[in-house]
This record gives C-alpha cells, structure tokens and sequence, in this order.
C-alpha cells in the first residue's frame, strides 16, 4: 500500500490505438500545489482524464488514500473527494450559474454552506447568480468552473489549464485565487501550458513530454532549469 | 460462490423476462373484448431466458472463458474474412449456373429465384447510398414503386413496353432521387433517415389516395409482357405474336418466366461488374471518403452536394429498375407492397451484408429471401429474426462478415 | 356553418396535437440526450396499446366497474410495463453502441422495431383489437345542426396530458434528477466527472418516455376504440415531425410542436382534403428540416471543424 | 512583399463572443509562415475563416493565386449570381456552403485532429484527393477509356511522388488508420499536397510527434519549401520548430493580431513575451 495521499504509479493508457500516457508516475502529497507543465498534445489533458477514468488506465495504479481507484466508474471518483476543472471550463452553457454550483454540490451536504463562501470569493458569480452560464464572460466562466468544482468539497482540486484564453490581467487574478485556496489547506494539482506562472505558484513540479515524466523537482528548479527554459518558457 | 452468483443473476433475469411476457404473451385478445389465457406461454418463455443466462453466467465465472467471450463478442470495426482477388474461373462457372439454374426449376421455384434475384438488385442498390456513401435512406421503397408504377401506368396510359419501361423508369426513379436528395442534403445522419422515410410514405398514400391515376388500394394491371412483338400468354393480347406459336411448342408459363429470370440475371451481373468497377474509380471512392469524413472531404475540393447526389440517383435507379421486373414478375401491382417494411427488409439485406459489401449484399438478398421458403413452418418468425439480426450485427460486427480485399497498388516506381 | 366545423376541427386539433406532444416527448428527450432518433419509440407506443387493452380486459375480468379506478389502474400498470420495456430495450439494443458510429444505434432501433411489430403479430394475431367505451357522453356547444362537440374522452385525454406534461417539465426542471438529466444533455463527459451515473440517468429517460408513450396509448385506444401492430408507424414519424416541430432537445417545444401539427392536420383534413392529412403532416417535416431543422424553439448549431 | 495571402478588416463572433477582431495580415509567397498564440487566441478559427469553413461577419481575404486574385469571402458568401462562381455554384454555396471551392483555387489543409479516410488505403486517401483533376466521366471511367487511363496514371505518379517524399511508400496498400500517429500526420499533409495547392495551410502538425519525428516534420518542411512553387502557413505550438523553419510569425492573442514579423523579431516584441512567452524570459 503507498501511504501517500494521491499517486500515480506507472500508469498507461491510450485513446483507441494512439497511446497517450507512458509509465507515469508522481505524487501529491497532502496540502501541496504540485504542477505539470507540457507542450500542447503531450498528454496533460489526458492524464488528468486518466485519473477520472477516461480513457481508463490499461496498465498501473491511481492510489487515492491508500486505494486503488484506476478501475472506478468515473462517476464514483467524484464522490471520493476529488474534483476537476476541466480544460476549456465545460460549464453547463443552458443552465443558470445557481444551477451549475448547484451540479457540483449535489452529493455534498455542505453544499448550502459552501455555497456562501464560494460565492464570497467570487463576487461576480453572486452578481450573476440567475443567469446562463453560456453568457458569461471567458473569466467568469473559469471561476465558475473551479466553483463548481468546490462545491464538492474535495480534498483534491485538478485543474487544467485554468488560464486558457483569459487575458493576462485576469490570468493574473485566476492565479491569487488559487494562492488563496491553497492557503485555506486545499490540495492542487494543477496542469498548466502557462508554465511561468505555475511553476512560481507550485511546491513541486513535474514535465510531460509525449506522454512521460521527464523531469520533476521543486516549482524554483524547474524554473530556473535551462532545459525547461528553453523549451516551456520560450527564450531560446 | 459463482454458483449462487449465476443462480441470483439468472433468477433476476427470469423475474425481468416473466414480467415482460406475462401480459403479452400471457394473455391473448379476442374478439369481443374478452381474452383467452394462456399463461404456461410466459413462464415457458422466461425459463427459457433464466436458463441461458444461468449457462451463460455460470459458463464466465473463469478468467479464461470470459477473456475468450469477450474477445468473442467484442466489436470488431473491420470484417472477419477478406477475399483475394476472386478467381475468374470460379465467377464463369457460377454465372454458367445461373444461366441454366431457371430451366431446371419448377414455377414456384422460379418465381422464388426471381423474387430473390429482384431483391439482390434492390440490396445493391441500397448498398450504394447506405454502405458506400453513408447515407441512411429509409424511404428506397419510394423508388421500387415509382419504378414498378412507371411500367404499368406508361403501359396503361402511353403504351409503354417492358424494354422501354427499363431506362425510364431508371430515368424517373433517379430525377426522383435528385429531386428527394437536394433539399434533404443539407441534413445529416438521423435526420436524412427520418425524412426520407417520410418520403417513402408520402409516395405510398399518393398511390393509394389518387385513385383516378393510380387505381388506388385496387392496383392496377401491368401490361402483358411483349419482347419485339413476342407475347407469352396463351394466345396475343397485345396484337403481338404468343411465342409457343411462333417455335411451334406448346404453351407453357415457365416462358415468361425464364426470359424475366435471364433478362433480370444478365442485369444484376452488369450491375455487380459496374458496382466492383465503381469502387475503383474516383465516384466510387469519393463516396466512400464522404462516409468516412464530409469535412476532410470538403477540405480536398470534392462538392459533397454533388458526390451525394450521385449516389442518391445512382441507387435510385438501381431501386427503379428493380420495380420493373417486379411489376413484370408480378403482373399486378398495388400500393401494399410497397411499405416501410420492405425498405426495412432491404435494409436488414445491406445491413446483414455488411455494409459496403457487394458480395455479402447478393450473399444476404438470396438467404433472406430462400431462408423463409426453406423453413416453411418458422416463417412467421421471419421478421423477428431480421431484427435481431440487425442489432446483433451492430453491436458485434458494423462492417459485416466478409469483404473483398481493397484494390491493391503497386509501389513507387 | 364553416365557422363550426373550422371551430370543431380546432378542437378535434388540440385532442390529436395533445397526443402527438406525449408521443414525441419520447424522441425529444432521447434525442437531446444522446443525439439518436430513438426509432423503436413508435412501436413502444404501439405495445403499450396493447398492454392497456389487456390490462383493461382483466381488470374488467375482475369484476372492477367504476371508469375512474378503471383508468388509473389501466395508466399505471401500462405505463409500468411499458417502461419496463423501455428499459430493457435500452440495456439491450443502444447501450453496447454507446460509441459506435452515428448510424449503428439507427439501424438497431429499427431492428428493434421489426421485432416489436412481429412480437406483436405473433403473440396477439394481426387483427385489428377493440377496447369498449365505457366513457360515454359529449357536450354539444350550439344549436341542434351547427354545434361544437367535445366529448368526454376528448376532455379526459386533454386533462391526462396536461397533467403529465406539467409533472414532467416539474420533474425536468426541479427534481434532482432532472437537473442530471439536463447536464447529462449539456455535456455527458462533464456531468460523469460530477459524479452523474449518466447511463442511469439515461435509462431513466428511455423509462420516462416509454411511460408518456403509454399514456398516449391508452388514450388514443380510448378514444378510437380500436388498434392494431400498424399504428406505431404513422404516429411515430408524426410525433417526431411534432419534436421537430417544436425544436428537437425541448420539453415544451415537444407540446407545441405536437398542437401545432394536430391543429394544423386537422384544419387540413376538414378544409383541403382528409386523403392527404398524412402527406400534408409529412411534408410539413420535410420543409421544417430543410428551412429551419432547429425548430421553433431550438437554437441553431454550429458546426465543428 | 509579394504576398499570396492577404486578410483585411477580418471579424467573427460566435454566439456574441468576438473571436477574431478586425485582423489584417500578409502571407508571403514561397515562405512558411506561422501562426502563434495562446490557446483560445482564434488561431483555428483563423484557420477556418482562410479554408472556407466559417463565413467571417466582416472582412476580406484575397488569395493571389498564380493566375488571378480571388476574394475568398466573397466566394462563400455570394450573391445570387456570382460571377466568379456562375449560377449553380452560387446557389450551391447559398444553401449548403461552398467551401471546397476554395480548394479548387489552391488553397490545401490539415486538420488540428487528423482526418483521413481511416477506413481506406493510403493510396485510396491519397486518389481521393485528386478526385477533381482526374478526368472522365462515369463512362468513361467505367468502359476504361484511353483519356480516363491517363488521367489515372498521372494521379497514381503524383500519389507515389508524394508518398515516396514523406517516406510512406511501404504502406501504399494499408489502411490509413492501421498507420502510426506520426505516419498519418505525414499522410494527411501528403493527401492535402495531392491537390496542388499554392497554399498549404497545418493545422499544429508537431503535435503529438515525438522530437525525432519533429525534427523529420521540419526537415520535409523545409524541403518541400524550397523545391515546389508553394507557400505555408502553419499554426505550431512547438516554438523551436516555429523559430527554425518559418521566415514570417504572426503573433494572435484574443483575436487580434498582436505583432508581425521575422523570428528574432518576434522574439524580442515585448507584447508577445508578455502575452505568451512569458514575462521575464526575453
């Protein structure tokens, strides 16, 4: 049994014949903000969709708290106390902001409490409670999707790629939310292209290429780590 | 332990099933609103069920047996068994028996080769539009009758002959086609079925509600068969020559019915030789590329509008002209055979064909039509089969059993 | 006199249009769920005429008398038995296509309608069945020649389908399932990830259809007094025109496309030609899906490259 | 510059949400060019707009093809009776979208999620692609005819030219979805090169490609490049294959056209360092 809290141990998977994820393996430790940074189609996205079981993991284990969780229905890891912000946001675009909170509570009892201060953190959200979220804005969009995501109230908050296409002003206020959710004791995972601002927020970090680990250490050697410059933070 | 396990799961199965049956089969309606029960039926049918789902449980309870069951049952995109290049001596001596196959045939015999002959045509036509291009049509009964009906409305109304009635009605039955397919082309999969179905129906009711034209749900006669002023009746009706009289044997139906077998075989040769050409020439793979990506298609500079045009019409009149010899066959014809069903067994054809496949089409048309007369007294279980068999095929193998080997090039030189 | 019979065909519109909204709340949901047309639905429908004539047949075998217990108890058990099928209709023909190309799950539903038809056939012979009226009574607006009449079936049959339909939109918009439902609509991916078990919550909807469709069996049956395994047919494509109608994917769409199309078929029937009802109804889907697929109260799509 | 692609005043929103804003550019001819930014900043649909597959709300493109200059909007949005167009394709490109005409005039694309025929040959992928240049009708095809063979072995010489130059050859006869990831990438730009385009627009052709592989993608590139009359525009995430093969970089962010200019310059363009290369490396 690993006694971490969350790990990855050599998993593999593949969207039908096209591989995606080979033989990764890493950690989260409790009350850590672990990054991974990649290019575009190394894998980011899917392993975090490996995690949720799709795709499923073919080879290896996902220990959540001390179980195995890589052969769960998806719809049970949610109820695990884990959570994803998905890329691209994925909030339900016909239903009401209320309505979204509301998907992302649904098993929680705390789900009115926490309600109060979700929407204390994101002050345009209580603005716009009653209205579609398909007419937010890209920000708005993205705050409702991590509110929705801490709803649930989980012990372990998955992002990916959170600063997709928001303006730099608002990637910046994306980024200070997140600080202040760490600081409350939660525990991040969080994917990320934007590999300056992640790797200056993380504890630890991790690098995908083409589906593997290639490098890991902590967010301050990464950063300052040549290779990684070179190929993540665009100064050649 | 699996023991109990498969004993529950087939107990839980058995109680479902019974459910299921208890009023249908349980319970038979009669006239005058009263019932007449038969309840041995229900439990007859849901022990049937429990006991194949015990075996079946019981028989996975191994890892070995379930990987073999699941690799048995799983989907396979592609078809079992692909053919080499056919060999042409093993085609000559199959079109050699199919030209003396009628004359060793009693008349229902005959008439069975010709029913099931009308529908290979029919299936390849399907095949074109619904295995090569994609496009789900459940209206193709729509161009079966408008051909049918062009034979025996232009015999009635303009004097119209059986080698006439052949390109017009091709004719007619792909300007139907293009007229059907230019407004429904801007719609995809579902829809494009729905609507074309609908079709099918519109052209039915009008057969049968416009009584003047049509004779309505009485039908109407198809002219006598005459092939350059040779009849086959007993003596001319149409003021042509009975073709006993003119060899000098006596008269006999099977005539008629060999020169619609012959004349209907040469075509369904042609059109598997033109279908087999097709696919090797750029209509033929265009079609197939809509089927697998309109998008990349379009991308490439092929105009979808026209490509699905091509095959609407094409497979229209191939439909039409299956209407003629099945007016010909029939020599009367009504608005009752040409109902949604029949678009659905043609479907099952393609389907049970694999879709795409010529060979598997002709295969499917002649079972399907032989396996009911074969089995006299299970024919009423028919059509219950056809369905099963269509959702075993889409859930086991889309693609069908077997296919012909693509055509094959040589390398760079 | 034309004012009556322009007035009683609108009637005889709504009666018709009620039960082609409870018909095609089937393929709305279905449809906006999982992007199929459910094409098995009809003979769903067909079956649960069935199973209420024989439910009905055996209660009155019991000695029970009284309409109204009569109803209830018929609407209940058809409409359990016919989920029921639903259900395992579902588990058994669409499941395993859950990934499979667009035009596998198509083709088994239209398996799957093959065999209800013949089952049918086999189990309850091909003649047309009877249901008795044991709902009499019409209530005549005007004189003795130029009246509107509306009877009391017709009345029922508006009641029933009212009430289902406000229950069902109740459901779809504040139950916890339905807010399921409609995520699972949204994005299925998305609502597992939120812990949905979506092939429940679609279950459960092929349930929910099944059960209106059996509302409309009962009281089609009731109010033509007979049926047969054909009917599916026509009412199943005119149900769907009525979905599309109203925009595909909407509840209430799925009533008003569903009044629109009876009134307008009836309007039809009694001022152009009862003949052609069907292909008029027909043709109306055709020129809906040509010039505006989306419907009435759909959204337009966008397509993905 | 000599440009064979000139995009003005180019807008479009989708459901209110402006995703390309008013972007003009050049692409010049016989050069790659590539097309960078964040996630989300409207390169794709840039991409769509330039291959026909959204009508912008406002805007031009003009494509400077060897034999004339046509306004590509123009062509999917055309009145009645277009000129360009004549009467049939007008109405064709009313009702259901014209968009392979574009194609028609030289201009060829990959796609972001690979599109092939996956159930065809390589070969039948690559014949499918020339399916307008091959000449003869259904009858002429069908009875073999001496102007149908010709115009077959030209497709089939010009296929296996293609196939020979991304090293496909040996997998003439497979099935498109029976090849690597890598190899279908390559077959998909070998299938759009079928169509003789003058403008090759890839659609993030590196990704999912290991480094060797890219390192090949970039060799080809350049190849192809150099030896055919052709002109590329490519969108890349991968910055070392963009600064090394491509001559011009347009740089997009929120649907607006940030900075233009050669490698080194958008390198140092503080804007782009900000928006996507990141602050403090520059």
């Amino acid at each position: 049994m690993d006694k971490s809290f969350f790990s990855l141990q050599e998993v593999e998977s593949s969207y039908g014949r096209l591989p995606v994820l080979h033989k990764v393996s890493l950690q989260v430790q409790q009350g850590e903000i672990v990054t991974l940074i990649g290019a575009n189609g190394a894998g980011k996205t899917s392993l975090l969709m490996t995690i949720f079981g799709n795709p499923r993991a073919t080879h290896g284990h996902i220990y959540w708290q001390g179980k195995d969780i890589a052969h769960l229905p998806t719809h049970h890891i949610a109820g695990l106390g884990i959570a994803l912000v998905p890329e691209g946001r994925r909030i339900f675009p016909a239903m009401t902001v209320a309505e979204n909170l509301a998907m992302g509570g649904r098993n929680s009892v705390y789900a009115s409490v926490d309600l109060e201060k979700i929407l204390e953190m994101f002050p345009r959200l209580k603005e716009r409670f009653k209205q579609r979220a398909g007419t937010l804005s890209g920000g708005e969009q993205q705050m409702l999707a991590i509110g929705r995501a801490l709803m649930s109230r989980p012990q372990l908050l998955l992002l990916d790629e959170p600063s997709l296409g928001l303006a730099p002003l608002i990637v910046k206020q994306l980024f200070e939310i997140l600080e202040e959710i760490a600081k409350q004791g939660m525990t991040i995972f969080l994917v990320e292209q934007n590999a300056n601002h992640a790797l200056k927020l993380a504890d630890r970090a991790y690098v995908l290429v083409n589906g593997q680990i290639e490098l890991s250490g902590t967010g301050a050697e990464l950063l300052d780590n040549p290779e990684v410059k070179r190929a993540y933070l665009g100064s050649l | 332990m699996h023991l109990k396990h498969a004993l529950k799961d087939a107990l839980l199965v058995g109680v479902l099933a019974l459910l299921l049956f208890l009023p249908m089969t349980g319970i038979a309606l009669a006239e005058n609103y009263s019932f007449n029960a038969r309840l041995h039926v229900p439990f007859l049918l849901a022990g049937m069920v429990m006991l194949g789902r015990f075996i079946f449980s019981y028989a996975l309870h191994t890892y070995h047996s379930r990987q073999w069951v699941k690799r048995l049952i799983h989907r396979e995109d592609r078809p079992r068994f692909i053919l080499r290049p056919q060999r042409h001596w093993i085609l000559l001596i199959l079109f050699i028996f199919g030209l003396v196959l009628p004359f060793t045939l009693s008349n229902y015999g005959l008439n069975t080769a010709i029913l099931a002959l009308i529908y290979v045509l029919l299936g390849l036509g399907l095949n074109i539009v619904v295995g090569l291009a994609g496009l789900l049509d459940l209206g193709f009964v729509a161009f079966y009758a408008v051909g049918a009906y062009t034979f025996a409305l232009g015999g009635q109304y303009f004097g119209l002959g059986f080698w006439g009635a052949i390109p017009v009605a091709a004719a007619i039955a792909a300007l139907c086609g293009v007229l059907l397919g230019f407004p429904v082309l801007r719609l995809h999969g579902d829809y494009l079925a729905i609507v074309t179905l609908g079709f099918g129906e519109i052209i039915r009711l009008i057969l049968t509600n416009w009584i003047e034209v049509t004779g309505g749900p009485n039908g109407v006669q198809v002219p006598t068969l005459q092939v350059f002023g040779f009849e086959f009746t007993r003596i001319a009706k149409a003021g042509g020559v009975p073709i006993h009289e003119y060899l000098g044997v006596a008269y006999s139906t099977a005539y008629r019915y060999w020169f619609l077998y012959l004349v209907l075989f040469l075509v369904v040769c042609a059109m598997i030789f033109v279908l087999n050409r097709l696919r090797s020439l750029p209509i033929g793979r265009a079609w197939e590329a809509l089927r697998e990506d309109e998008i990349a298609c379009r991308s490439l500079g092929i105009n979808p509008v026209t490509v699905k045009l091509s095959a609407f019409s094409m497979g229209a009149m191939v439909g039409g002209v299956a209407g003629v010899f099945f007016a010909a066959q029939q020599g009367f014809i009504n608005p009752t055979s040409f109902t949604f069903f029949e678009s659905a067994l043609i479907l099952a054809i393609v389907v049970l064909g694999g879709m795409g496949s010529t060979l598997g089409v002709v295969l499917a048309a002649i079972v399907l039509t032989l396996l009911p007369e074969v089995l006299r007294e299970f024919s009423q279980y028919r059509i219950v089969l056809f369905g099963g068999l269509m959702v075993l095929m889409m859930v086991w193998r889309p693609r069908g059993f077997i296919s012909l080997q693509r055509r094959q090039f040589e390398g760079a030189a | 006199m034309t004012a009556y019979i322009l007035a009683q065909q609108l009637v005889n519109g709504v009666v018709l249009g009620a039960i082609y909204g409870l018909i095609a709340v089937g393929y709305t949901m279905v449809y906006g769920i999982m992007g199929m047309i459910n094409f098995a639905h009809s003979e769903i429908y067909m079956l649960s005429a069935y199973l209420s004539t024989i439910v009905l047949a055996v209660l009155v075998y019991w000695g029970i008398q009284s309409p109204l217990v009569l109803i209830l108890l018929t609407l209940g058990v058809a409409m359990s038995m016919t989920a029921l099928y639903g259900w395992v209709i579902e588990r058994l023909a669409y499941r395993p296509l859950r990934d499979a190309p667009r035009l596998a799950p198509l083709i088994s539903a239209i398996g799957i309608s093959l065999i209800l038809q013949s089952y049918a056939v086999l189990t309850q012979g091909a003649k047309t069945k009877g249901i008795p009226t044991f709902i009499e009574g019409v209530t005549r607006f005007g004189d003795a020649v130029n009246n509107v009449q509306i009877s009391n079936i017709q009345v029922l049959i508006l009641i029933i389908a009212l009430c289902s339909m406000v229950a069902l939109n109740f459901i779809i918009q504040h139950t916890a399932f339905g807010q399921a439902c409609r995520a699972t609509q949204q994005d299925r991916g998305m609502a597992e990830i939120l812990g949905i078990n979506t092939d429940k919550v679609i279950s459960l909807v092929f349930v929910i259809g099944s059960a209106m469709a059996a509302v409309a069996g009962l009281l089609v049956t009731m109010n033509y007094g007979s049926f047969d395994f054909n009917i599916g047919f026509v009412m199943g494509v005119k149900a769907f025109t009525a979905a599309v109608l109203g925009g595909i994917g909407s509840l209430t769409g799925a009533m008003l496309g569903g009044i629109i199309l009876g009134v307008s078929e009836s309007l039809f029937a009694g001022l152009v030609n009862s003949d052609y009802k069907d292909v008029f109804a027909f043709s109306l889907l055709v020129i809906f899906l040509i010039f505006r697929p989306s419907g009435l109260l759909g959204k337009p799509e966008v397509e993905k490259v | 510059m000599n440009p064979i692609l000139r995009v003005e005043n180019l807008s479009i929103e989708f459901g209110g949400i402006v995703a390309l804003n008013q972007v003009n550019f050049q692409i010049p001819r016989n050069q790659i060019s590539a097309l960078i930014g964040p996630n989300g900043a409207g390169k794709t649909t840039l991409f769509n707009c330039v291959t026909g597959f959204y009508r912008p709300r406002e805007g031009k493109i003009f494509l400077h093809g060897a034999r004339q200059t046509s306004e590509l909007c123009g062509l999917l949005n055309p009145g009645w009776l277009s000129r360009d167009l004549g009467l049939l394709q007008s109405l064709q490109a009313r009702f259901f979208g014209g968009s392979h005409v574009l194609n028609h005039l030289g201009v060829a694309r990959t796609f972001q999620n690979i599109r092939l025929f996956q159930q065809m040959s390589v070969m039948e992928n690559l014949l499918v692609a020339q399916h307008t240049k091959l000449k003869g009708n259904l009858f002429s095809g069908l009875f073999n005819t001496q102007a149908y063979v010709n115009s077959e072995r030209t497709a089939l010489e010009i296929a296996r030219y293609w196939l020979d130059f991304f090293e496909l050859s040996p997998y003439l006869n497979k099935l498109a979805a029976e090849l690597s990831y890598g190899q279908q990438r390559r077959l998909e730009i070998a299938r759009a090169l079928c169509t003789r385009p003058q403008l090759l627009c890839l659609d993030e052709p590196a990704a999912g490609l290991n480094p060797q592989e890219t390192a090949e993608l970039s060799r080809l590139l350049q190849r192809l490049c150099a030896q055919s009359q052709l002109s590329i525009l490519l969108i890349e995430h991968d910055m070392r294959l963009v600064m090394e093969i491509s001559q011009h970089i347009i740089v997009l962010d929120h649907g607006e056209v940030i900075a233009i200019g050669t490698p080194a310059q958008i390198q140092q363009h503080p804007q782009v360092l900000a928006a996507y290369l990141g602050t403090e490396y520059g």
